[in-house]
């Protein structure tokens, strides 16, 4: 049965922490490994910090929001924010690519996302915002993949 | 120091900062019993079970020893 | 400071404590006790399960929408839904009235969110929806009350 939930806040640093447990608490409805749980509240943390520091500028009247859609073993997690978007996207990807190296950032956020999660597509317009789809299959019969 | 624990336990009204925190510690040492006791990193229903909290209270106190400051700071600002 | 939240969900039982604690991670950023946190979620709870069973009548398709406000020490909380309606309000408020008294609800939803908020609006039309507004204001020095 397919479940869906979506939230919106504003692009306040102390609300990194209050996404990566709406989507955390959310997705417990699958009965994830704590490992699987922390790898997606790892990748909100990414994506919401790239959203308040890199398209809002720390501007705390940007908004941010998340969807979530749970289908069978799968989750499907879209991350927006309507800042200044992404240039060039697959520079942006690559590991160590960063334009603030002045905030001893790693440029590793995207490398992380993708890592953590199986597929990744990136949408992105200079001026208009960022959209961020992940999706990420559970392990089935968890005992035995082990 | 059990009277003082209880105390926090029972106290509702010991700040949330303060409880999740003794939380935190408990689903991190729940966390590794489980694993040694499965050969295997636990589900996030199994903890809840063996603490006897909802999943999503597990959600809400492990974050709490994330980042010691980040529920706390916002008080003092 | 101000802080703003939003989040919409399916009208599903499971979905409950999701709700709770995604109310219960927002407002946290204002430390409230333990007992706040508990009450605050409880109202949450009595929300949401009646727009669930009364509001949708358990159709999964409806959606619940949560807004929370931070000012200072006050949350506004608003709880709503697209569902059948209430045709009489201050009836719905009495103590121990249900229109469901086969599913062994206590008619108490409202005397409890009452109780917990400080203040408490509802806004109902038949086969529009349901507008639940709250307010609570945390108490302050809680350091020296410890
Ligand atoms: N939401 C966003 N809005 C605008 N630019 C972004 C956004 N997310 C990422 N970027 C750009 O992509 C770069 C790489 O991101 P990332 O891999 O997370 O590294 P870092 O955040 O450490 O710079 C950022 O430096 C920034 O230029
Ligand atoms: N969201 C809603 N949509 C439609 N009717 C509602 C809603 N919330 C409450 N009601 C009506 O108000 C009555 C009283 O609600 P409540 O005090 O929570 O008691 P209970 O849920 O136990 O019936 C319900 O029986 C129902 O008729
Ligand atoms: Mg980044
Ligand atoms: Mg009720």
């Amino acid at each position: 049965m397919k479940n869906k939930m979506e939230i919106q806040f504003s692009a306040l640093s102390q609300n990194e922490s209050f996404a990566r447990i709406t989507v955390a608490a959310f997705i417990a409805q699958l009965d994830p490994t704590m490992d699987e749980l922390t790898e997606i509240k790892t990748v909100v943390s990414e994506a919401v910090t790239n959203s308040i520091i890199h398209g809002y500028e720390n501007d705390p009247n940007g908004v941010i929001y998340i969807a979530v859609i749970l289908d069978g073993d799968t989750i499907e997690l879209t991350i927006r924010d309507e800042g200044i978007g992404i240039d060039d996207v697959e520079e942006a990807k690559q590991p160590l690519f960063t334009t603030k190296p002045e905030l001893e950032r790693s440029g590793m956020g995207f490398t992380i996302m993708e890592n953590f999660m199986d597929e990744i597509h990136v949408i992105s317009h200079q001026g208009e915002g960022t959209i961020i789809r992940l999706k990420k299959h559970l392990a089935r019969n968890k005992a035995l993949c082990n | 120091i059990g009277e003082i624990q209880r105390f926090i336990r029972d106290d509702g009204t010991v700040k949330v900062s303060r409880s999740l925190k003794e939380m935190a510690n408990k689903i991190r040492r729940a966390k590794e019993e489980l694993s040694k006791t499965y050969g295997r990193v636990p589900t996030v229903n199994e903890i809840a079970e063996h603490l006897e909290l909802s999943p999503e209270d597990i959600i809400l106190a492990q974050e709490a020893n994330r980042n010691p400051s980040s529920i706390h700071e916002t008080v003092y600002e």
